[in-house]
């Protein structure tokens, strides 16, 4: 699975994008989090703050409940600032 | 119509060939949204505007698609800049055509309060003290929630 | 600024020209009001606006007041035509520039609000079976009336 | 006083203004009302439909118990349509 970074999060993972084959049982936004929590230490740590990591999958705005099955890309951002 | 762009526009000529010729439009409303020289009291030397490729496509045409859901419209344009620009520049256009005054305020009001929100959009500020992202704003999410709490309404 | 004129203007070159070269300025919303073919399922030929010189300046020039403190503006253009007009020919334009968006959008709305209801404007139809003049409607002192109700509100 | 019709209410009189010198007894923005209904038998049959005559003294939007005192010019005519 191809998961992306935006803006500051960039920062806190050292990287845009990263290709990763997922264990079995990450099988919702929340888990993957956790997962990559574990990879980048200053991840976890944004993610911790209520609402300030935002998720899309397959380019799709989604919730920390929704779930990965046969998605192709993820991406982690912060709250959107554009217009 | 939706453009993601890293050329500079020009929100005039684009409003002059904005439904130019049709005489069945009675309203255009327009926002064009301008990078700032100051913000929080700090110099702004310039802003660049990081973007989803791909993601904020398929988000701003499905904003589009739900303002022509809730109000009936003739035409309208979405046009968003990213890549690094100057204080004076535009960054975003949004024009509607409908019939009558109220579609058209309104579904242009609507398109910023959720491109606001949910286009994949990040601003990098440059200052003299270095380079800072924007926060988001509360109030934008508030905006955006005036809408989800009304529905639609088409109005006639 | 209020202009009241029987010439044509071309809305994209005012707005190119509207606020330009400031940087100071986040935000421009604007609106535009058209001649359109039809009304009430009958085509129009021409609409003539019947206007009253001196109070209509006096009264778009109070409206463009009554904006400037209710919201904090960095600037704000009324043009209304008056005189015979083809389908497809602006008729107004108003628009209005702040640091933020909901200051331009929303002062945009109430200037067109109050000027449906206060500037003294008459539109006469001309249509394949003649000339009618147009009937003002309720919705509009509906429309100004949410304003009076909120009251100003300076937003920051 | 500079009496002035615009709109439809042109038709109603037959004039676009007129110059009149009023009785003493006219003080209110009503009682011109119902003196020009005198004049003109079909501007009154308008001013009996609630709101359909509007007024403004020195060209400023009046309601029908403003006072005369010292106004120069008086303006009728129908709810505005511009816009």
């Amino acid at each position: 699975m191809r998961i992306r970074y935006f803006a500051w999060l960039k920062q806190r993972t050292g990287c845009a994008e990263e290709e990763l084959d997922l264990p079995a049982e990450i099988q919702t936004v929340a888990d993957l989090m956790a997962y990559l929590g574990e990879r980048h230490p200053r991840f976890a740590e944004a993610a911790q703050g209520q609402g300030v990591v935002r998720c899309a999958v397959d380019q799709t705005h989604a919730e920390a409940a929704a779930r990965l099955e046969g998605a192709r890309e993820v991406a982690f951002f912060p709250p959107v600032t554009g217009g | 119509m939706v453009r993601v762009q890293a050329e500079p526009f020009d929100p005039g000529q684009e409003l002059a060939h904005f439904a130019a010729g049709r005489t069945d439009i009675g309203a255009v409303a327009s926002f064009t949204g301008f990078v700032r020289d100051t913000h929080q009291g700090e110099r702004i030397l310039a802003m660049t505007l990081e973007h989803y490729p791909g993601m904020t496509e398929r988000e701003l045409e499905r904003i589009e698609a739900e303002a022509r859901s809730r109000w009936s419209l003739d035409d309208c344009l979405v046009i968003h800049r990213y890549g690094r620009m100057l204080p004076g520049e535009p960054i975003v256009l949004v024009a509607t055509a409908s019939a009558h005054r109220a579609a058209a305020l309104d579904s242009c009001a609507f398109l910023m309060d959720w491109l606001k929100t949910k286009a994949p959009f990040w601003k990098l500020e440059e200052t003299p003290s270095g380079e800072h992202w924007v926060d988001a704003r509360e109030s934008d999410d508030i905006a955006a929630e005036r809408w989800r709490a009304r529905g639609p309404d088409r109005v006639k």
